[in-house]
């Protein structure tokens, strides 16, 4: 088990290492001088060198990266460029939007998605099942942007229940802030729920068909108990495995519906920053990201050692 | 006590239903064992299954399967489940699939007698090292909290047994108990049923393919063909005398210790008819190579040859006298 | 003295299992250990043992599946495991393998035609297109099929109609060697008994030499005149299938003589019962591997690796102690006749 | 095969999918032709114009007749899905087959690359590519196709190992054939139903996210019409004319659902062993 914890967290850090090492070579070597981008053709030459020498492009390749990754590690993230500000600060403002916008989408889709999911698989093949495959099919479908649009239109246009965009802050208060989250949450959410209602329902009908069901219902167990007490742990496993990589796509689904909702988050300043053409953010907020989701994976990879005891005494 | 008439067994297909089962019968005292030996398609885990009310999805047993007085055919659901696992208990072919992966092997030994018993965990805990000692797990109290994977298939077939034996059950249907070990794991297996069935006075179905594992260890046969049962017998009689040709030439095709080398196996010619498909013929006539012109104008009736002992063959008798 | 077909010299085939952990040296599993065989030209060998004794990985080894990991291999006269890949696919047409199951041996995507031909790769594509079917359609008539089946599909057949397309696939380059891995198991009994019919038939009318390898004793007793007994990657006993199931001198090959159910042997009680078996052997261990489960283990076999020895022409045993087991043996047996 | 005809028609959703997908094409395939109004003609003065018989489906902010920018725009989602799935077929399944021919080392390195990229999710792609070229169509394709490699690579692997341990291939391997060949003349074959399944639903999964890429900027630029960027434009005025935001919606909807249908379709239908679970 520690051996498998240990190797585990060996190739999340590998994995950090090279996507930081692609990341840096893409921003840094690939399109030139880095500065003369940021600042445009007809820069003024004192201000190009400036920021020349305050980005280190004079230093060698190796030495620069190296300090990038050692500023990542004791948290400096250099300074941007157009906000004027600790890039760490700027993150970490915005991420505070972000964070909880994403973590209540997730709350609402699997409230949904793993129930729906179930309820179709325990009614295997009748009306109730084809509903929600129906609603499986439209919610992969259908564009979360769009959805977005749609509720928009009806909740806030027609219907004025919530603002149509922006984010108070949460200053303003816990409940207007929520309430700013609550439409850009469910466009995310339905969705991604929709996706779960899919996966849930086919793990339930794949464990259904294993042959300790079988011994279950001879034991005397009904149907539901069955369910509950021999089928849900074993298809818990392929349902965290997609919640894990749903969650990592609905941290990057929060890019696309802040856009719709105005709302001041990470995904905004990727944009902001790249019209900005500030490298600086544009690089640090991508690593941030990937570790997140790299993150996300580790802890799928962990919660199912807890969950399958047969990788516990497999040491791999 | 356990008493099958007529048992049929059908799928709801698109245009008709197609008869996987034909009009199985026989009865079972406490303490006997039957076997039921077929090859495959020949519908007889589709029997087990239905002693079990356990058949899949659009598939639906009719007639009647009387256990102790009990008519399980016509039992709810509910009432069914009260029978499965209590009165009835069942092991499968495949003990490494057969548990649970994700729960120690106490907890699902114990979960019948927490369900049917209505016993305290601390009470079913007490049984559950008493059932594992007894089938032959060694070091039971400290097995309680292991996993399956952690087990051979030899000792999960154990716990698959013990399992099934935690609620002195009337019948124990054992569906190919050991075809999925090896044969020395097997006869340990074997010797733990047959044991079992002395001590208990429970009464043993089993299933198998195997002459041999039915040869030694039943009372009473059935040998299915093809959905239907075509001979039926106290086991010693069937083999030394079988009235069906498909019955004898069967044991004829088995390779023997000590065979000359000049001796060629016997072989049937062709290969079971398919499933549903309907017969006006007797169903083995294709293969047969005693077919007369009546075997190809109706199914044949049971005839009875001994004691006890029918085939569904109009020339049983003839049969009988060709078997050395 | 004929050139043997296949002669095996002290192989050995270890596998490295994955670390368990980071901290504890990878340990090593034996899959074979030290064997040392010789098949006869004409005379089919069987190889019998449980799941997991290494008989597939043998089979394997002898056709240049795998290699292993100390050894040699010889196929009539030739080391396959020295000679260059070239040497070795020219050498391929002379010997052919049948598998286990009928379903998954055959490309469900190539008609029967293309499945029956392909070995002719080996030999060389020098064969024009209608010879070639000329000889898939003798082959199949060979093995009880009709040349038009060679447009047929494999799901258009039963199993043993699907075993026999593959038979026809190992005949067709007229090889003196066929390795068959389990090539009834997985078929009824009364398909079983025309494929192994099909098989001695083959054996008389083209001379060919089968390694048969069971995990049923009776199948091999049939099908073989020799056999060779593994346990755990070692064979333990070796000689006539006629001599090695009527008197049985290794405890395991008695154990499992006895273990076979027979028809009207019933409620008799075996006075040895093997205990539950060891899966596998890791590290190269001291004493007999059977000792764990032997009966008759004295503090000799547990220190002392018994080497395979001569007890009568061609049967030979793994055993310090045979000469007592057999003794028991016969004076159980009488005492039964007696009773 | 014709029972694989059969099946396939008798299958409900691999029929509904089949029109649709259909649909999609035939629409593409007509305005390379024809359009009701040429889709980038502007025309101020009828600006934001709810659907009528002269503009069957409205117009936009700049007057553009609706209907003729989403003939025109299925162009964009089919090329960019064509040419990103193309780029991950070739590619990963040329990986995931190398793997699997190979084993040992070989395989330990294409799959740790796929792990490492399942880190770098399309938008985020998208993100570094356009900061390095400019936003474009490319960089859609680029950015999709990148993501379909591990998929498919990973995909083809599983299969193909799974088809390695058949005994078909070991009888090929008796016949001294070597890895590749026997790759190329039994896996490959015995798994394209697989790698047909997953094409098909990446194909749609392109769609939706070249629309992302369009909605956010980063994918086809103005003038070329692409339904992500009318969706953009739609927002703006959403109050004013909504039926701007409801038709390229459903035109990405039905077209992406008529793909995932055929791939639930074609999955039944090819791997009778899935379709037994439905």
């Amino acid at each position: 088990m520690i051996a498998f914890l240990l190797r585990r967290i060996a190739t999340f850090l590998a994995t950090l290492a090279i996507a930081s090492a692609v990341i840096f070579a893409a921003l840094e070597l690939l399109p030139g001088d880095p500065a003369q981008i940021m600042l445009g053709i007809d820069a003024p030459p004192d201000a190009l060198e400036a920021l020349q020498k305050k980005l280190g492009v004079d230093r060698p390749v190796v030495e620069r990266y190296f300090t990038w990754i050692g500023g990542l590690v004791v948290g400096d993230m250099g300074e941007s460029f157009t906000y004027v500000m600790p890039v760490s600060d700027l993150i970490m403002t915005r991420l505070g939007v972000t964070l909880p916008l994403a973590l209540l989408a997730a709350l609402i889709s699997v409230l949904i998605g793993v129930p729906v999911g179930l309820y179709a698989a325990a009614n295997h093949k009748t009306p109730r099942d084809y509903g929600v495959m129906i609603f499986g099919q439209l919610g992969i479908a259908i564009p979360n942007f769009w959805f977005a649009i749609l509720l928009v239109l009806v909740f806030s246009i027609y219907l004025g229940w919530f603002p149509a965009g922006g984010f108070p802050g949460w200053d303003a208060g816990f409940w207007p802030a929520i309430k700013a989250l609550i439409l850009p949450a469910f466009s995310l959410a339905i969705v991604e729920a929709a996706i779960f209602a899919r996966i849930s329902r086919s793990a339930v009908l794949d464990v259904l068909r294993e042959d300790f069901v079988r011994t279950a219902r001879a034991k005397g167990l009904s149907r539901k108990s069955t369910l509950v007490k021999h089928v849900l742990r074993n298809a818990m496993i392929p349902i965290i495995t997609i919640c894990g990589l749903e969650l990592s796509s609905l941290l990057v689904g929060t890019i696309v519906i802040e856009q719709v909702f105005n709302i001041p988050g990470l995904g905004r300043l990727v944009f902001q920053s790249l019209t900005q053409l500030d490298l600086m953010v544009v690089k640090n907020l991508i690593m941030l990201l990937v570790a997140l989701v790299v993150f996300i994976n580790l802890v799928v990879d962990l919660l199912y050692a807890v969950i399958d005891p047969r990788l516990k005494h497999q040491g791999h | 006590m356990l008493q099958v008439k007529n048992l049929n067994i059908t799928i709801a297909g698109a245009t008709r239903d197609i008869s996987i089962v034909k009009d199985v019968s026989f009865e079972l005292d406490a303490g006997r064992s039957l076997g039921v030996v077929g090859e495959s398609g020949s519908g007889k885990s589709m029997t087990a299954l239905a002693l079990m009310g356990l058949l899949p999805g659009a598939i639906r047993a009719s007639g009647s399967i009387n256990l102790a007085g009990q008519e399980l055919l016509a039992l709810s659901e509910q009432e069914m489940c009260s029978v499965r696992g209590n009165k009835v208990a069942m092991i499968f072919q495949e003990p490494m699939t057969s548990l649970n992966p994700v729960q120690t092997i106490g907890r699902q030994v114990a979960e019948p007698l927490v369900l049917h018993k209505a016993m305290t965990r601390t009470a079913a805990r007490e049984e559950t090292i008493r059932l594992l000692d007894r089938v032959g797990i060694p070091d039971a109290a400290r097995r309680l909290d292991v996993y399956p994977h952690q087990l051979s298939g030899g000792q999960r077939q154990r716990v698959m047994i013990a399992i099934a034996l935690s609620c002195s059950p009337n019948v124990l249907v054992a569906d190919e108990p050991t075809t999925a070990l090896d044969v020395t794991v097997q006869r340990q297996i074997l010797d733990l049923l047959r044991e079992l069935v002395s001590e208990t006075r429970m009464a043993l179905i089993i299933i198998s393919h195997d002459l041999g594992v039915i040869g030694e260890m039943v009372d009473e046969m059935l040998v299915m063909y093809g959905g239907s049962v075509v001979e039926r017998g106290h086991a010693d009689q069937v083999f030394a005398k079988p009235a069906h040709p498909y019955t004898s030439r069967l044991i004829e095709a088995i390779p023997r210790f000590g065979m000359p080398r000049s001796e060629r196996l016997k072989t049937i010619p062709g290969t079971m008819p398919e499933m549903g498909s309907e017969m006006k013929a007797c169903i083995f006539a294709g293969r047969c190579d005693l077919v007369y012109a009546d075997c190809l104008e109706a199914p044949p009736p049971f005839v009875s040859v001994d004691d006890a002992h029918v085939a569904a063959c109009i020339r049983a008798g003839r049969v009988m006298e060709t078997t050395q | 003295m004929t050139q043997p077909i296949i002669e095996i010299r002290n192989l050995e085939r270890r596998f490295q299992l994955p670390r368990e952990s980071l901290f504890r040296p990878a340990s090593t599993v034996y899959a074979l250990n030290g064997i040392n065989l010789t098949v006869e030209p004409q005379r089919s060998f069987g190889i019998v043992g449980e799941s997991g004794c290494g008989k597939s990985t043998l089979a394997r080894i002898i056709m240049g599946l795998d290699k292993p990991s100390a050894g040699s291999v010889k196929v009539k006269g030739k080391d396959i495991i020295a000679i260059s890949p070239a040497e070795l696919r020219e050498m391929r047409s002379d010997f052919q393998m049948v598998f286990q199951d009928p379903f998954g041996s055959l490309n469900p995507r190539h008609h029967v035609e293309r499945i029956v031909a392909e070995p002719l790769f080996a030999v060389g594509s020098s064969a024009s297109k209608q010879e070639r079917k000329e000889k898939v359609a003798e082959t199949l008539t060979s093995v009880g099929l009709r040349p038009a089946d060679m447009e047929k599909y494999p799901h258009e057949f039963s199993g043993g109609q699907r075993q026999r397309v593959a038979i026809a696939r190992a005949l067709i380059t007229r090889p003196s060697l066929i390795v068959a891995d389990e090539p009834v198991s997985a078929l009824d009994v009364s398909v079983q008994a025309q494929v192994l019919n099909l098989l001695r038939d083959l054996e008389d009318q083209f001379g060919i030499t089968f390694v048969f390898i069971s995990h049923n004793l009776a199948v091999v007793d049939y099908a073989c005149q020799d056999a060779a007994v593994i346990y755990l990657g070692r064979i333990v006993e070796q000689g006539p299938t006629s001599q090695l199931f009527s008197d049985p001198l290794h405890p395991y090959t008695q154990s499992l003589v006895d273990a076979v159910p027979h028809v009207g042997v019933k409620n008799r009680h075996i006075a040895r019962q093997a205990p539950t078996a060891l899966k596998t052997q890791t590290a190269a261990q001291t004493g007999c591997t059977f000792a764990g489960r032997c009966g008759f283990a004295k503090e000799r076999c547990r220190v002392e690796q018994p080497s395979l020895r001569v007890v009568e022409s061609g049967h030979s045993v793994a055993c310090h102690f045979f000469e007592e087991t057999r003794s028991d043996r016969q004076a159980a047996a009488k005492t039964a006749i007696a009773v | 095969m014709s029972t694989f005809l059969k099946n396939a028609s008798m299958h409900r959703s691999l029929m509904i999918g089949g029109v649709l997908t259909l649909l999609l094409l035939s629409v593409a395939v007509l305005s390379l032709f024809w359009t009701p109004w040429s889709p980038t003609a502007i025309d101020i003065a009828n600006k934001l114009k709810g659907p009528s018989a002269k503009h069957w489906l409205g117009t936009d902010h700049l007057g553009r007749d609706v209907l003729s920018m989403l003939m025109s725009g299925s162009q964009i989602s089919i090329i960019v899905g064509f040419l990103a799935v193309s780029v991950g077929l070739l590619v990963g399944v040329a990986l995931g087959a190398l793997a699997s021919t190979y084993r040992g080392w070989v395989e330990e390195l294409i799959m740790r690359m796929s792990d490492f990229s399942i880190a770098f999710p399309i938008i985020i792609t998208a993100v570094l590519l356009t900061a390095i070229l400019g936003p474009g169509t490319v960089n859609s394709i680029l950015a999709i196709g990148l993501f379909n490699i591990p998929i498919f690579a990973r995909i083809t692997r599983g299969a193909a190992n799974a088809a390695w341990a058949r005994e078909y291939v070991m009888a090929a391997q008796t016949c001294g054939k070597g890895r590749l060949r026997i790759t190329i003349e039994h896996v490959l074959p015995n798994i394209s139903g697989a790698l047909i399944v997953q094409a098909t639903i990446l194909f749609a999964v392109a769609i939706l996210a070249e629309a992302a890429l369009s909605f956010l900027g980063l994918g086809t630029q103005p003038p070329e019409p692409s339904w992500g960027k009318m969706l953009n434009n739609a927002q703006t005025f959403v109050g004013l004319a909504p039926h701007l935001a409801i038709f390229p919606g459903l035109a990405i909807a039905l077209s992406v659902m008529g793909l995932n249908l055929i791939g639930d379709g074609l999955r039944d239908v090819l791997d009778p062993k899935l379709a037994r679970a439905r």
